[in-house]
């Protein structure tokens, strides 16, 4: 294990700390405002693991769709709703059924994935761009393009459904 | 590494499934499925790596994952403005009406 | 050059220390600028009197800004009217890490420098919803709302637009665009997506005639009327980073950035550079105001048309030609 | 060339769902966008059935070289059982590609101006091109299961522009009886289409084929499949006893009329019997089937439509009997020449559709009796509509002509009585058109109209004595307001007035018969076309001439006296009864609705009124009560609250996850 590895590995577990507070605060808040923006910092973090896991163009991707648009849509809805200023939230419900819960299925699934015989870490390519480039247009092309025309028809639908009825 | 990404995308995963139980604002809801979501796409890029590094499968998949996500938070937000001025309230509690 | 991950990090806190410095007397230096060439247009002679000709005016003007106190609406939300200057002013700044300045003036050749450049400034928006909604205004509220429809209009269509550059280059990475142009610039090949960067840039970056969201006329001063001292002059830098930084990128992907005869690089870019920054002031200071309903007409119904028309013929001439 | 086939139908498809989607979202967000859709929706629609026709032409020049187009893939797999999406173009198919994909050209340019102004033309348009992509797929098919699918987007796309104007009931009723009628006869084909696959293991054309030329072909499915397919032609190409629905089917919209019931779908059926020919080669018994149904369908259509009063009706019942001639010639093993007329047919066919469409277009009247004297009004309608009746009569050297004869000509050898059945249609058949011609365009102007067709307009006066029967333009003289229409609608008519004179040569025998040798269809014993007796042209010439002579002394020479119908009412007088038998389609509406409807209305009554709402009711009602005062106890369960679901759902993760592990 080289050096260049280790702190690889520490920055990994230094971003995935600021996520997992980033997603810990986001849930916890009482104020959606903060939410968002915390977040905006998960998502972030985010981008750096996947920085760190040789996946550079998810990274890039993960900060331009996820940053700079589901957390700014958000954003919007929250302004235009104005939900969390004349409605404060409530606090959070029921937190015991959810802590039970959510740690069974966390467990379990940390459980089942610790368990199952992972191969050790293999290299990323070199050009991991290009590849994907290659899959997309490639092997994947029929999905990329379903993904097109779903990506077309929620924007419809969303148009759709907020458009004010006509009096 | 491996442990760890599995580890933090199962965190993230409980986190998720957290929020989505106790928050009743739609919208927090909509956040913690993100966090879910992105519990799931950190998996799907680790893997990647593991197992067919040059056939790029994980990553197209959480691509695809992160362009879904996109068209869930447009129609899940659109949804969530329709409901607010019907109801004045985005509170998910609120909407236990089938019909508007 | 391939340097180990933990020096990577060393240079690039040295290198965003650096960039930070850098960027406050850039925009000194182009707030100068910026008055005086509007005077020379307008046909006045700008600040005369701090300096020689002026040329300290700028300084003088900052060092009142950072004296000046940090005042803040009753009502406002604290963190967020703090958060927002911070979410315009850092992507801004990031943005430059990319921008191939010379051989070894690039903070980090990234394999996806382009998209990079176009995603990170998206964050932009976050920070002027937060300092718009934060500060309790309505006037501030309505311009954060109308800066940030505007930047993501723009943003498709920009983004469309550099496509057809990547795709001619065959690489994301800024290093080989500037490589691929070694004997032609790209604003020779693709002149129609070079016409449609600069314009939606300059919508992207809010300058005229583009600048409906500040417009002081009916506004006020848009999401920052309600800021002062040195968050406002973050807004301000962030202003004068991305329009350098626009200015920059748009030099280095079309017009060859620092590829050029005699003289090293860095004064080849920073030439280009300056004419192009020179032609965004000119038409500031030439054209008049869009109204925000003509704004974002233009942007859906010219923009996202031709920049996608642009990309099918480009991708067509190029099958065609077999490159 | 493999992309040439699916570009061909799919092109029309986008379309339409171009069209549908556009129209939606438009009609939902904006109503400028939405009208600015509607008038060009004719014109998007005609660049798809455009690409299809030039797709259709490349495909033709391509299979004339030798390199025919062929696409194999597997749709889907059921237990072992491979289903392939497969098309192919041989001679044949791309014959009726071209015929297919020009009609439809034609129809929706010509539809552009029919259709102007209607409120729902952008529905229409799709449908339109709906129907040309299914029934190109149709065409392009290589196998039963892919053909069957195909024939039934056919059916229901006709169905839909049949009772396009569905707030008409009669309209409805039509669609409905349409779809209905069509559907006895698909059943026999989906039946076919099972035993197929079940006997020879494949849907496709060759191993089918292949299996049928087998020695050992066993006899009685020898026999029946192709009956069984024979009965999915009898209904859509509305044959003696399934023709009932196509008079009626008139209520459509005119170039619908044109398009489907006069160029395309009808052909449908003709098309399958020369496609599965190999089917009824197997089994002799099966053509002879083919070739009396045939013979008595023209027969029987022909003298219908001598007595109908209605434009359409006379062109729908034309349609059947020419329809019957197709179905004669491939029964008597001439497939080709059935084929032959069916391309002939389609060009003067449509034609006629096209001109009555223009008529009812400017006059907005479809009875003969209230028509008359258009000629002078619209010149162009009126000399296209006489070249396609000249062509349908079989008057040399117009389309129906050649192709007439070479049907003749496969019946000379081994059906005499048929032959001598068809010379008789044939001379009813040029009667009829001839009397349509002279009462819609010579004679005088309507009763309702002033003497002189060059008169001013009279006041309305007479008007209200006629009720009008579409929708009549008003009370001032009636034809005051009548013009050509406009050059969308006239275009196709000369376009199609020429296809109606040369059309026949591309089978003529001094030529050297090109078609047919495309077609690739000839039979291997049957020589009977190319040694037909030498009188038999002269004969059936004769048949074409006399029928157009007595036409034109019946409504043609003395129509400025007697107003041109005073001969009907001559036949009337003299056949009495009969005549009106055949007035009313021999009756055969009539037997259906009581010997079929009638019973099958008493049973179902009785079902309805007995057994349904005493038995079963009481048995569901008690069931239903049951079933609230369980739901009463339940209904706590149902919270309305989101998280409460959500919560649930948690849960049942977490059980089905242990359970598949198999912790629980």
């Amino acid at each position: 294990m080289t050096e260049s590895q280790n702190i690889e590995q520490l920055l990994f577990v230094a971003f995935g700390i600021v996520a997992a507070g980033g997603a810990l605060f986001a849930v916890a808040t009482r104020s959606l405002l903060r939410s968002i923006i915390a977040l905006g910092a998960f998502l972030t973090a985010v981008a750096g693991e996947f920085y760190l896991l040789a996946a550079d163009f998810l990274a890039v991707v993960q900060i331009f769709v996820y940053v700079g648009g589901i957390v700014v849509l958000m954003l919007f809805a929250l302004m235009l709703s104005a939900s969390g200023v004349r409605h404060p939230m409530a606090a959070i419900d029921r937190p015991a059924l959810g802590a039970a819960l959510s740690y069974v299925i966390g467990a379990g699934v940390l459980w089942g994935s610790l368990t199952t015989d992972l191969p050790s870490v293999g290299a990323g390519t070199d050009d991991a761009v290009d590849a994907l480039g290659r899959a997309l247009l490639g092997s994947q092309l029929w999905s990329f393009e379903l993904i097109g025309v779903i990506l077309l028809a929620s924007v419809i639908t969303a148009l759709v459904i907020v458009r004010r009825e006509r009096r | 590494m491996t442990t760890a990404a599995v580890t933090l995308s199962s965190v993230l995963f409980a986190i998720g499934v957290f929020g989505v139980l106790t928050r009743r604002n739609a919208i927090s809801l909509l956040v913690s499925v993100e966090i879910m979501m992105n519990a799931a796409i950190i998996n799907l890029v680790a893997f990647s790596r593991l197992y067919e590094p040059e056939a790029m499968t994980g990553q197209v998949f959480a691509l695809f994952g992160i362009g879904i996500a996109a068209c869930e938070a447009a129609i899940g937000l659109a949804l969530v403005l329709a409901v607010y001025r019907r109801f004045g309230s985005t509170d998910v509690d609120t909407i236990d009406l089938l019909k508007g | 050059m391939e340097m180990s991950l933990p020096l990577t990090f060393a240079a690039g806190l040295l290198w965003g220390a650096a960039a930070f410095t850098i960027v406050g007397a850039l925009t000194a230096g182009l707030v100068l600028a910026e008055r005086k060439v509007s005077a020379r247009i307008q046909g006045r002679v700008g600040p005369m009197h701090t300096g020689p000709h002026g040329a300290l005016q700028t300084i003088a003007d900052m060092i009142k800004l950072v004296m000046k106190e940090d005042v803040r609406p009753a009502r406002a939300d604290a963190t967020a009217f703090r958060l927002g200057p911070l979410l315009v002013a850092v992507p801004a700044i990031l943005s430059l890490a990319v921008i191939p300045f010379g051989a070894p003036l690039v903070m980090r050749d990234l394999n996806v420098g382009v998209l990079y450049f176009l995603a990170i400034p998206g964050v932009t928006v976050i920070g002027l919803l937060l300092a718009g909604w934060a500060s309790y205004d309505n006037y501030s509220f309505l311009g954060g709302l109308r800066s940030s429809a505007q930047f993501i209009s723009y943003e498709i269509p920009r983004s469309l637009t550099v496509v057809t550059v990547v795709m001619l280059a065959g690489s994301l990475s800024t290093v080989d665009v500037l490589d691929a142009q070694a004997t032609v610039p790209y604003a020779v090949l693709l002149p129609f997506s070079f016409f449609l960067y600069c314009v939606t840039s300059l919508a992207e970056i809010n300058r005229l005639p583009f600048d409906m969201p500040e417009a002081e006329s009916e506004l006020v001063a848009g999401y920052h009327t309600e800021y002062s001292g040195f968050r406002w002059a973050l807004f301000f830098l962030a202003e004068y980073a991305g329009f350098f930084a626009a200015a920059a990128f748009g030099a280095v992907l079309f017009l060859g950035g620092g590829n050029g005869p005699l003289l090293p690089p860095i004064v080849w870019l920073a030439v280009k550079t300056a004419a192009l920054l020179f032609i965004g002031m000119w038409i500031r200071f030439t054209l008049p105001r869009f109204r925000a309903d003509q704004l974002m007409r233009l942007a859906w119904k010219v923009f996202l048309p031709a920049s996608l028309a642009n990309l099918v013929l480009a991708a067509l001439i190029m099958r065609a030609l077999g490159s | 060339m493999a992309g040439l086939l699916v570009a061909m139908f799919a092109a029309p498809l986008l379309v339409c769902v171009a069209l549908l989607a556009g129209g939606a979202v438009t009609s939902r967000l904006d109503e400028t966008a939405s009208l600015r859709l509607r008038s060009l929706a004719g014109w998007i629609s005609v660049a798809g059935t455009f690409t299809a026709f030039v797709l259709a032409l490349v495909g033709l020049f391509a299979v004339h070289g030798g390199e025919a187009p062929v696409l194999r893939a597997v749709w889907f797999e059921v237990g072992g059982l491979e289903v392939p999406f497969s098309l192919r173009l041989d001679g044949l198919q791309a014959v009726m590609a071209l015929v297919v994909s020009t009609v439809a050209l034609l129809v929706h340019l010509y539809s552009i101006g029919y259709m102007h102004g209607d409120r729902d033309a952008t529905v229409y348009f799709a449908e339109l091109s709906l129907f040309t992509s299914a029934m190109l797929l149709l065409v392009l098919a290589a196998n039963f299961f892919l053909l069957y699918v195909a024939w039934e987007l056919v059916g229901a796309s006709s169905y839909l522009l049949i009772s396009y104007y569905f707030q008409r009931p009669e309209a409805a009723a039509a669609g409905k009886k349409a779809f209905l009628t069509t559907r006895v006869g698909d059943l026999g084909l989906l039946v076919a289409v099972f035993a197929i696959v079940s006997q020879a293991g494949s849907f496709d054309y060759d191993a089918v084929f292949a299996w049928a030329a087998e020695p050992g072909f066993p006899g009685a499915w020898a026999v029946a499949v192709p009956l069984l397919v024979f009965a999915g032609a009898v209904g859509k190409s509305a044959q003696f006893p399934l023709h009932v629905w196509l008079p009626d089917a008139m209520e459509g919209p005119t170039p619908v009329s044109a398009l489907i019931h006069a160029a395309t779908m009808v052909a449908a059926g003709v098309y399958l019997v020369a496609r599965a020919y190999p089917l009824f080669e197997a089994a002799p018994v099966s053509l002879d089937v083919v070739a009396y149904v045939g013979a008595f369908t023209a027969l029987m259509a022909a003298s219908i439509a001598v007595v109908q009063s209605d434009i359409k009706k006379v062109l729908a019942y034309s349609t059947i009997s020419q329809l019957g001639f197709m179905m004669a010639a491939l029964g008597a093993g001439a497939p080709s020449a059935g084929i032959f007329h069916l391309f002939s047919h389609a060009w003067f066919k449509a034609l006629l559709f096209l001109g009555a469409g223009s008529v009812i277009h400017a006059t907005g009247r479809q009875t003969v009796a209230r028509l008359g004297g258009l000629a002078r009004r619209m010149p162009v309608t009126a000399w296209t509509f006489a070249a396609g009746g000249l062509a349908l009569a079989g008057i040399p050297p117009f389309a129906g002509f050649w192709s007439k004869e070479e049907v003749l000509a496969g019946l000379a050898e081994h059906h005499p009585v048929l032959l001598g059945l068809l010379l008789l249609a044939g001379f009813l058949t040029a009667f009829y058109i001839t009397r349509l011609f002279f009462l819609v365009f010579f004679g005088p102007e309507p009763a309702d109209a002033p003497e002189s067709s060059l008169a001013p307009p009279a006041g309305p006066a007479s008007a209200a004595a006629h009720p009008p029967d579409v929708a009549d333009a008003g009370g001032e003289g009636v034809w005051s307001g009548v013009k050509e229409s406009g050059w969308v609608m006239s275009l196709p008519l000369v376009v199609l007035g020429g296809a109606s004179l040369v059309a026949g040569f591309a089978g003529a025998e001094f030529l050297g018969r090109p078609l047919q040798d495309l077609l690739g269809l000839e039979v291997a014993g049957a020589g009977a076309a190319h040694d037909a007796p030498a009188w038999l042209p002269w004969v059936a010439t004769l048949a074409g001439f006399a029928g157009v002579g007595g036409g034109w002394l019946a409504y043609g020479r003395r129509s400025g006296r007697v107003g041109g119908l005073g001969f009907d009412a001559r036949m009337e007088s003299t056949l009495g009864g009969f005549y009106r038998v055949v007035a009313r389609g021999y009756l055969v509406d009539e037997f259906y609705s009581r010997v079929v409807i009638g019973p099958f209305v008493s049973v179902s009554r009785f079902a309805s009124r007995r057994v349904d709402a005493r038995v079963i009711d009481g048995v569901v009602d008690g069931l239903a009560r049951t079933v609230v005062a369980a739901g009463g106890l339940v209904r706590r369960l149902q919270s309305g609250e989101v998280r409460d679901y959500l919560a649930a759902m948690a849960v049942g993760a977490i059980v089905v996850a242990a359970l598949a592990l198999g912790l629980l």
